[in-house]
C-alpha cells in the first residue's frame, strides 16, 4: 500500500538530490537540471497534498511551477549561451572573477 | 486535527531526505580512492589521445530553437485545462485565454523580428 | 466568474499599465535599433500613469480580489509607490548610462516594467502563490537586466550567480509553501491564519519547518546573512542603474511581502521564529558592516552597506507586534528613506563610471569629487551621512524609529547592537566623504554630466533632507508618512484578525 | 499689508542671497558686476524692510495697547513629541521699536557703506554679509519664540564673526573674529542651557513651550511656581546676554571687534547686535520680574560694567577703541536699567544710544577714511576745519552721549539714573546709582577727549597726510547728518513728566513689558518714580547734567588749554595709568588663567596622554580588530557560486534547527 508518506519521501528525496546536485556538480547545465529536479520534487509534494486534502489548488500550483520553471530554464539557458560565447566554458567554478 | 498529527512525521521525512544524499556524498568521499593524475584528468575518448580543440563550436542555433520550443511547449499546460473546461468557463475564459495567447504571440513576434526563427 | 468585475479591473490597472508598457517596449525593442528620447519619455510617462492609478486607488481599502490572490490595500499601494519611485529613478539614471555603455535598447525598459509589475504582484500578494509569481516575474526580468552588458564578463557572471542562487532559493520557498499547503489546505493568507488558529498549528514542527524554509528564501531576497553571499558580486557586476534598482525596489518589495506574510499568517508562531530573526538581524548588520569596512570597490561597499541595512530593517521584524504597529510602520518608513538615499548614492556612482573599466570604482576615482563637482559631491556626502544615520538626515530618523520600536518591545540589547553597528558603519561612509573632500587624485576619473541623473540626485537629496526634518505641508513630511503607514497597517491587521 | 511682516526679514535675506551669488561670481571670474548694482541691491533690501516696518508702525498707531500685535505663523518648524515649535514671527510694541531701529539705522549705515567700502575687492561680499546680518537681527527681534530668537542670535554672531574678519588676509583681524566667536559661544552655551531649563520647567507644568506669548501667560498664571526657574533660567540667559552684549566678564571681544570695517562697528557693534541681550532680557521681563536675585545680578553686572569700561575708555589712543569701550559702558547702563525693573528706560536708552553711537562711529569712520586708515587720535588734531560736517555731527553726538540737555542721551541716561536711585532693591540701588553717576562724568570726559584730540588743538600729522585729508563724499555725510538729527530729537520720545513731557515711549512699550508685581497697578515706569518726589527727581537731573558738564570741562582743560598736562598726569599716576591703559590686564588675565592652563591641560594631558596614549590606542585596537574581522568574513566570499549555495543550505538548516529544535 502506497501511503502519503511514500510520495512525500520521494518528493523530499528528489528535492535534496537536486540540492546536492547544485552543490556538487560543476557543469552549469547539470546544475540547471538539478534545480529542475528540486522544482519537480516540490511539484510532486504539491500534487500529493492536493490529493490528500481534496483541493484543486495543488494541481494549479503545479502548473504554475511548471510554467515558471520553463521560463526560468529559458533564461538560464540564455545566460549559459551568453557565458559560453564570452568565456568558452560552462564550468561553474570558472566564474569567480568577483570575490573579496 | 488528525491531519496535522499525521504530518508531524513529515519532519522526520525531511531529515531523512536530507540525510540520504548527505550520506551518499560522504560515503563517496570516504570510500572512493582519489589518485588524481595527468592521465585521469584527460577527457576520455575511447583510449585515443584527444586531438584538436575540445572546445568546439557551440551550436547556438539549436539552443535558440530549444529555448523557443521549451517556452511555447510548456505554456500549453495552461491551454489544456482551459480546453477541457471550455464550455464551463464560457466567454470569460475565452477572453482570458485570448489575452494570454496574445501575450505569447507578442513574444513570438519579438523572436521572429529578432531573427531567432531564421536558421541561417 | 462573478469575482471578475469592472471594479477588479480597475484595481488591477496599475499592474495592467505596467504590463502593457512592458509589452510595448518589447515591441519597440523589436522594431527599433535603439531607444531614443521618445521612448524614454514614454517610459517615464507610463510610470506616471501607473502612479496616477495608484493614487486613485489610495484610500479605497479594497478587499482581496481574484479569489484572494491579490489585495490592493493601502499597504500594497504604499510599497507600490516606493517601487515606482525606484523605477522612475532607475530609468532616469539609466538615461546617460545606457548611452555611454551602448546598451540603449527598448528591451531595457521592457524588462524594468516587467520586473516592476512583478514587484506590484509581490507587494499586493495575498496568497503564497502570488508571492511566488511576483518573485519570479520580478526576478526573471532582473536576471536579464543584470546580464544587460552582454560582452562584459562581470555582468555575465553576476547574472549567472544571481540566477542560480535565485532559482535555488525559490525552490526552498516552494518546498515550504507545499508543506503549508498540506497543513492548511490552502495557500491563501487568510485561510492560513484561520487554519493555524483552528488546527492549532502554531507550534507544529512541520509548520515551523515550513516557516524556516520561507525565512531562508525571503532572507535571500532581502540579502540577509547567511543568504547574502550573492549580493556583493551581483551588485558589482550589474549595470549601475540596475544595481540601484535591485538595492532599492527589489528590497522594498521583498520586505513588503516578508512583512505582510509574517504579520498576517505567522504571527501566532512569533515566539518560535523571533529568536532566529534576532540572530539573522544581528549577523546581517554585523557582517554587512564589518565586511564593508574592508571593501575597496565602491559598488561592493554599497552592496555590503545594503546588506547591513537589511539587518536594520530586520530589527523591525523582530519588534513586530499585533498590538502595536510602531515597528511595522518603522519598517515602511525606513524602506522609503532607504530607497531614496541608496538611489541617490548609486546615481552618483553611475556618473563616475567609465566604460571598459574592469577594476570598478575605487578610492582614487572619487577623490576630490567634492571639489571638482561641488553639487554631486555634496549630494554624495549627504547620502553617506544619511546611510550612516547622522541627524538631521532621514537615515537617522529611520534608524531612530526602528530601534525605538525594538526598545519598546523589550529588545534593548538588539537595539544597542544596532546602534553599535551604525557607529562602525560611520567609518566607511565617512571615508568616502573624506576622500571626496580631502584627497586629491591625479588619476581622477572623468565625471559625466547627465541632467537626468543629476535630477535624481537632487530629488534624492531633497527627499533625504525633507523626510528627516521636513514639516508636513503640501509635501508630505515625516508625520504624514508615518500616518499613512499606520493607516495601511491597520488595514492589514484588520484583515488578518478577521 | 501688516500681515506681510515676513517681508521684513525676507528682503535682506534675498539681498544677501543675490549679493552672495554676485560675490561668488566675482571670486570665480575675477571681475564682477558694477558696484552700483551691488550697492543698489544691498541698500534697497533693508530699505524695503524699513518701509514695511513703517507701514506696520502706522497701522499700530490706530490701535490700543494690547492690540498692537501682529503674529504670523509661517509653518510648523520642529514637531517632535511634546515639542511643538512653530516658525512664527511676531511684532508687538517692543519688536516694533527694535525693528524700526534696526531697519532705520541699518538702512542709513548701508548707504554710508556704499561710500566707505568704495573700491574694496570684497564689495559684494561685504553687502551680502551685511544683508545677512540684517536678516538675522530681524529674526532675532521678530521671533515669536525663544528658539527663533536663538537662531537670529546665532545668525548675528556668525555675521559679526564674518564681518570682523572681513579683511581676513590680516591675521590679526581673523584672530579678532575668532575671539569674538569663541567668547560668544561661551555665552551661547549658557543661553542654550537656560532655554532647556525654561523648556523643562514649562513641560513639568503642562505643555513645554518656548513661545513668548504662552510663556508670559503661564508665568502670570502661576508666578510662584516660576520663582526658582526664573532665577536659574534668568541668570543663564543673562550670561548669554553678557556674551552678546559685551558685559563683564565676557566683554573682551568687543574692543577687538573694531578690526572690522567701521560701518560694521557702527551697525553691529554699537547700534544693533550688541543690544540683542538688552532686547532679550526685556522680552523676558515677565520672567525676570519673578526673581529679585536675577534682577539684582543683571543690575549689578550692568552698573559695574558701565563704570569699568568707562574708565578704560579714558586712556585709549585708538579712536574706535574709545568708542568700543564707550559702547560696553553704555550697554552697562541699559542692563542696570533692566535690572532695577525700568525696562522701558533701558529700551529708551538703547534707542537713543543707537543714534548717537552710530553717529559717533560713522564720524570716526569718516575721519579714518580721510586719514587713510590712521586710527590713533594722537596723530590727528585740528581736523574740524577740514571736515566741517563730520566734526559738527560728531560733536552733536558727543554732546548727546555726555548727557547734556536737551539732546537724546540726556533723557534716557537721566531716566536710568533716576530709577536706579529709587529702585526697590535698596541699598543696592544707591550704590549702583553712585557707580553710574561717576560713569556719566567719565563718559563725558572720554568722549570729549576724543572730540578735542581729533577735531581741535594742533595738527599732529604729517604734511603728506594733510595733503589728502578731505571731507567725505555725500553718501557718507548724509547718513551722518541723519543720525545727528536723530541724536538731537530721539530723546523727545521720552520726556519725563517732571519736565512737562508725557513720556510717549513708556506708554507705547507698556503692553510688551512686564510689570513689577509690587507696583503693577500703575504704568511700569511709575515703579520707581512714585518713590521720588518731584524735587528729588529734579535734583538728580541737575546733578547728572553737572557731572556731564564737569567731564566736558575737564577734557577741555586737559586737551585744549593745557595740552601738556596729560603727559604729566600720566607720569604722576604711573602705575594706575599703566593699569588702566592696559585695560586692567583683563585679556592677559584671561590668557593666564583660562587660555594657557586650558591649552596646557588639553595639550599635555588631554591630547598627549589621554588622546594619543589611551584613547587612540583603544580606538586603534578596536579599529584594527574590526577590520581584521571584516577581512576574515571576506574570506568566505570565494566568488564560486556553489560555495554560496552551500552557505545558503547551511543557513537554512540552522534556521530550521533553531526553530524546531
Amino acid at each position: 500500500m502506497i501511503t502519503i508518506h511514500h510520495y512525500l519521501t520521494l518528493s523530499a528525496l528528489l528535492f535534496f538530490i537536486g540540492v546536492f546536485g547544485v552543490l556538487y556538480r560543476r557543469n552549469l547545465i547539470v546544475i540547471f537540471m538539478s534545480i529542475e529536479l528540486m522544482l519537480n520534487g516540490v511539484n510532486l509534494s504539491f500534487i500529493t497534498f492536493a490529493r490528500y486534502t481534496n483541493t484543486m489548488d495543488g494541481h494549479v500550483i503545479a502548473f504554475f511551477i511548471m510554467g515558471l520553471a520553463a521560463a526560468e530554464a529559458a533564461i538560464g539557458l540564455a545566460i549559459l549561451v551568453m557565458l559560453f560565447r564570452n568565456r568558452r566554458t560552462v564550468q561553474a567554478d570558472d566564474f569567480s572573477l568577483m570575490r573579496d | 486535527m488528525p491531519l496535522a498529527e499525521k504530518y508531524s512525521s513529515l519532519f522526520f521525512l525531511f531529515a531523512l531526505a536530507l540525510a540520504v544524499p548527505t550520506i551518499m556524498v560522504f560515503l563517496a568521499w570516504v570510500t572512493g580512492p582519489r589518485r588524481p593524475g595527468s592521465e585521469k584528468s584527460l577527457p576520455f575518448e575511447c583510449g585515443v589521445d584527444p586531438t584538436g580543440n575540445p572546445r568546439r563550436r557551440f551550436g547556438v542555433k539549436f539552443f535558440l530553437v530549444a529555448l523557443l520550443f521549451l517556452i511555447f511547449d510548456v505554456e500549453t499546460i495552461f491551454i489544456f485545462p482551459w480546453a477541457v473546461l471550455f464550455r464551463e468557463l464560457g466567454i470569460f475564459g475565452f477572453i482570458e485565454m485570448s489575452i494570454f495567447l496574445m501575450i505569447l504571440l507578442l513574444g513570438l513576434f519579438y523572436a521572429w523580428k529578432k531573427g531567432a526563427l531564421e536558421w541561417e | 466568474m462573478p469575482a471578475f468585475t469592472i471594479d477588479v479591473v480597475y484595481q488591477l490597472m496599475p499592474l495592467v499599465v505596467l504590463l502593457v508598457g512592458g509589452l510595448g517596449f518589447m515591441l519597440a525593442g523589436a522594431m527599433t535599433r535603439s531607444a531614443g528620447p521618445l521612448q524614454r519619455g514614454f517610459a517615464l510617462a507610463t510610470l506616471f500613469v501607473t502612479l496616477l492609478y495608484v493614487f486613485k486607488l489610495w484610500g479605497a481599502d479594497a478587499g482581496p480580489i481574484l479569489h484572494g490572490m491579490l489585495i490592493m490595500d493601502r499597504f500594497a499601494l504604499f510599497f507600490l509607490v516606493v517601487v515606482i519611485i525606484c523605477a522612475l529613478g532607475t530609468i532616469l539614471i539609466s538615461n546617460g548610462y545606457l548611452d555611454r555603455f551602448g546598451l540603449n535598447r527598448g528591451e531595457f525598459f521592457s524588462m524594468v516594467f516587467f520586473s516592476t509589475m512583478g514587484m506590484g504582484v509581490l507587494v499586493s500578494a495575498y496568497d503564497l502563490i502570488s508571492v511566488f509569481l511576483g518573485i519570479e516575474l520580478m526576478s526573471l526580468a532582473i536576471y536579464v537586466l543584470v546580464a544587460f552588458r552582454r560582452r562584459d564578463f562581470f555582468s555575465n557572471e553576476a547574472a549567472l550567480k544571481y540566477f542560480i542562487m535565485g532559482a535555488f532559493a525559490i525552490a526552498f520557498y516552494l518546498f515550504g509553501v507545499s508543506l503549508i499547503y498540506g497543513l492548511c489546505g490552502s495557500t491563501n493568507f487568510e485561510a492560513i491564519a484561520v487554519a493555524v488558529s483552528e488546527r492549532n498549528l502554531a507550534q507544529q514542527p512541520v509548520f515551523l519547518l515550513a516557516i524556516g524554509l520561507i525565512i531562508g528564501a525571503m532572507g535571500f531576497k532581502v540579502s540577509s546573512v547567511p543568504f547574502h553571499m550573492w549580493t556583493p558580486d551581483v551588485y558589482q557586476g550589474a549595470p549601475t542603474p540596475i544595481t540601484s534598482f535591485m538595492a532599492t525596489a527589489v528590497k522594498a518589495a521583498s520586505f513588503a511581502a516578508f512583512l505582510r506574510l509574517f504579520y498576517t499568517c505567522f504571527m501566532a508562531s512569533k515566539d518560535q521564529w523571533v529568536g532566529i530573526i534576532i540572530v539573522l538581524a544581528i549577523l546581517t548588520m554585523t557582517i554587512g558592516n564589518l565586511v564593508a569596512l574592508v571593501q575597496r570597490n565602491l559598488k561592493r561597499m554599497l552592496a555590503y552597506s545594503s546588506i547591513a541595512h537589511a539587518g536594520y530593517i530586520m530589527v523591525g521584524l523582530v519588534a513586530l507586534s499585533v498590538d502595536d504597529t510602531k515597528a511595522a510602520s518603522a519598517i515602511m518608513y525606513y524602506t522609503l528613506v532607504y530607497a531614496f538615499m541608496t538611489m541617490g548614492a548609486f546615481a552618483v556612482v553611475s556618473l563616475l563610471e567609465r566604460r571598459a573599466d574592469e577594476r570598478g570604482l575605487e578610492g582614487g576615482d572619487y577623490a576630490g569629487l567634492g571639489l571638482r563637482r561641488p553639487f554631486v559631491g555634496l549630494c554624495m556626502a549627504v547620502f553617506m551621512f544619511s546611510l550612516a544615520g547622522i541627524p538631521p538626515t532621514a537615515g537617522f530618523f529611520g534608524k531612530y524609529y526602528m530601534f525605538s520600536a525594538a526598545v519598546d518591545q523589550g529588545y534593548v540589547t538588539l537595539a544597542v547592537i544596532g546602534v553599535l553597528n551604525s557607529a562602525v558603519s560611520l567609518y566607511y561612509y565617512l571615508r568616502v566623504v573624506v576622500s571626496m573632500y580631502m584627497q586629491k587624485s591625479d588619476e581622477a576619473a572623468p565625471t559625466y554630466d547627465d541632467y537626468a541623473t543629476r535630477f535624481v540626485t537632487l530629488v534624492a537629496l531633497l527627499a533625504v533632507l525633507w523626510l528627516g526634518i521636513g514639516p508636513s505641508g503640501w509635501v508630505p513630511g515625516v508625520e504624514t508618512i508615518l500616518d499613512w503607514t499606520r493607516a495601511s497597517l491597520a488595514g492589514v491587521l484588520e484583515l488578518s484578525s478577521r | 499689508m501688516h500681515e506681510a511682516i515676513w517681508i521684513i526679514p525676507l528682503a535682506p535675506l534675498v539681498g544677501a542671497y543675490i549679493n552672495g551669488k554676485l560675490a561668488a561670481l566675482y571670486a570665480r571670474r575675477g571681475r564682477g558686476p558694477s558696484e552700483k548694482l551691488i550697492a543698489a541691491i544691498g541698500v534697497v533690501a533693508p530699505l524695503v524692510s524699513f518701509v514695511v516696518a513703517c507701514s506696520v508702525f502706522l497701522h499700530f498707531r490706530g490701535l490700543e495697547g494690547a492690540e498692537r500685535m501682529v503674529i504670523v505663523d509661517l509653518f510648523p518648524w520642529i514637531v517632535s513629541g511634546n515639542l511643538n515649535i512653530g516658525f512664527s514671527l511676531m511684532i508687538d510694541s517692543l519688536s516694533m521699536l527694535m525693528v524700526l531701529v534696526v531697519t532705520g539705522i541699518g538702512t542709513v549705515i548701508h548707504i554710508y557703506s556704499v561710500g566707505y567700502m568704495h573700491g574694496d575687492r570684497g564689495f559684494a561680499r561685504y553687502f551680502a554679509y551685511l544683508n545677512l546680518f540684517m536678516f538675522s537681527m530681524l529674526m532675532l527681534v521678530m521671533g515669536k519664540n525663544l528658539l527663533i530668537l536663538f537662531v537670529g542670535w546665532e545668525g548675528v554672531g556668525l555675521c559679526s564673526y564674518l564681518l570682523i574678519g572681513f579683511w581676513y588676509k590680516d591675521l590679526a583681524n581673523a584672530a579678532a573674529g575668532k575671539k569674538a566667536f569663541i567668547v560668544n559661544r561661551i555665552g551661547d552655551f549658557a543661553f542654550l542651557i537656560g532655554m532647556f531649563v525654561l523648556f523643562v520647567a514649562t513641560s513639568r507644568m503642562g505643555e513645554g513651550t518656548l513661545d513668548f506669548v504662552a510663556l508670559r501667560a503661564m508665568v502670570s498664571e502661576h508666578p510662584q511656581a516660576f520663582a526658582a526657574t526664573a532665577t536659574a533660567a534668568g541668570i543663564l540667559l543673562f550670561i548669554g546676554a553678557c556674551g552678546k552684549s559685551a558685559q563683564i566678564p565676557l566683554f573682551v571681544w568687543l574692543p577687538d571687534a573694531m578690526a572690522g570695517p567701521t560701518p560694521v562697528s557702527a551697525l553691529i557693534h554699537a547700534a544693533t547686535m550688541v543690544t540683542a541681550g538688552v532686547y532679550m532680557v526685556t522680552r523676558l521681563s515677565f520672567l525676570y520680574l519673578q526673581s529679585d536675585v536675577a534682577m539684582a545680578v543683571v543690575a549689578t553686572v550692568g552698573a559695574f560694567t558701565a563704570l569699568f569700561a568707562a574708565t578704560i575708555g579714558i586712556c585709549q589712543r585708538d579712536i574706535k577703541k574709545v568708542l568700543a569701550y564707550s559702547t560696553i559702558s553704555q550697554l552697562g547702563y541699559m542692563f542696570a536699567a533692566l535690572g532695577v525693573g525700568a525696562f522701558s528706560a533701558g529700551i529708551f536708552h538703547l534707542m537713543t544710544h543707537a543714534f548717537f553711537k552710530a553717529c559717533l562711529f560713522l564720524g570716526s569712520g569718516s575721519v579714518i577714511h580721510a586719514m587713510s586708515g590712521e586710527q590713533d587720535m594722537f596723530k590727528m588734531g585740528a581736523l574740524g576745519k577740514k571736515m566741517k560736517i563730520t566734526a559738527l555731527t560728531f560733536i552733536i553726538a558727543a554732546v548727546a552721549i555726555a548727557g547734556v540737555p536737551p539732546l537724546a542721551g540726556f533723557f534716557s541716561k537721566d531716566e536710568i539714573l533716576l530709577y536706579t536711585f529709587t529702585s526697590h532693591l535698596q541699598p543696592l540701588g544707591m550704590v549702583l546709582w553712585g557707580l553710574l553717576f561717576i560713569g556719566a562724568g567719565i563718559t563725558a570726559f572720554y568722549v570729549f577727549r576724543a572730540v578735542f584730540l581729533t577735531f581741535f588743538g594742533e595738527r599732529r600729522y604729517t604734511d603728506e597726510v594733510a595733503h589728502h585729508v578731505h571731507e567725505s563724499p555725500l553718501s557718507m555725510t548724509i547718513p551722518l547728518i541723519l543720525l545727528a538729527v536723530g541724536s538731537i530729537f530721539a530723546g523727545f520720545l521720552g520726556v519725563p513728566g517732571v519736565l512737562g513731557g508725557s513720556n510717549h515711549l513708556h506708554h507705547y512699550l507698556e503692553p510688551s513689558i512686564g510689570l513689577l508685581a509690587a507696583h503693577g497697578d500703575d504704568v511700569s515706569h511709575a515703579v520707581a518714580a512714585g518713590h521720588a518726589s518731584q524735587s528729588a527727581e529734579v535734583t538728580l537731573m541737575v546733578l547728572s547734567v553737572l557731572a556731564g558738564l564737569l567731564g566736558i570741562f575737564v577734557a577741555y582743560i586737559l586737551y585744549i588749554r593745557r595740552p601738556d598736562r596729560p603727559a604729566q598726569l600720566t607720569m604722576k599716576l604711573g602705575r594706575l595709568y599703566h593699569l588702566v591703559y592696559n585695560k586692567y590686564f583683563v585679556d592677559e588675565a584671561y590668557d593666564a588663567m583660562i587660555v594657557k592652563p586650558g591649552y596646557l591641560i588639553s595639550n599635555r594631558f588631554l591630547f598627549n596622554l589621554v588622546d594619543v596614549k589611551i584613547i587612540d590606542s583603544i580606538v586603534n585596537t578596536i579599529g584594527v580588530g574590526t577590520r581584521l574581522m571584516g577581512s576574515l568574513f571576506r574570506l568566505l566570499q570565494t566568488g564560486v557560486v556553489r560555495t554560496y549555495a552551500f552557505f545558503f543550505l547551511i543557513g537554512i538548516l540552522y534556521v530550521i534547527y533553531k526553530m524546531v529544535g
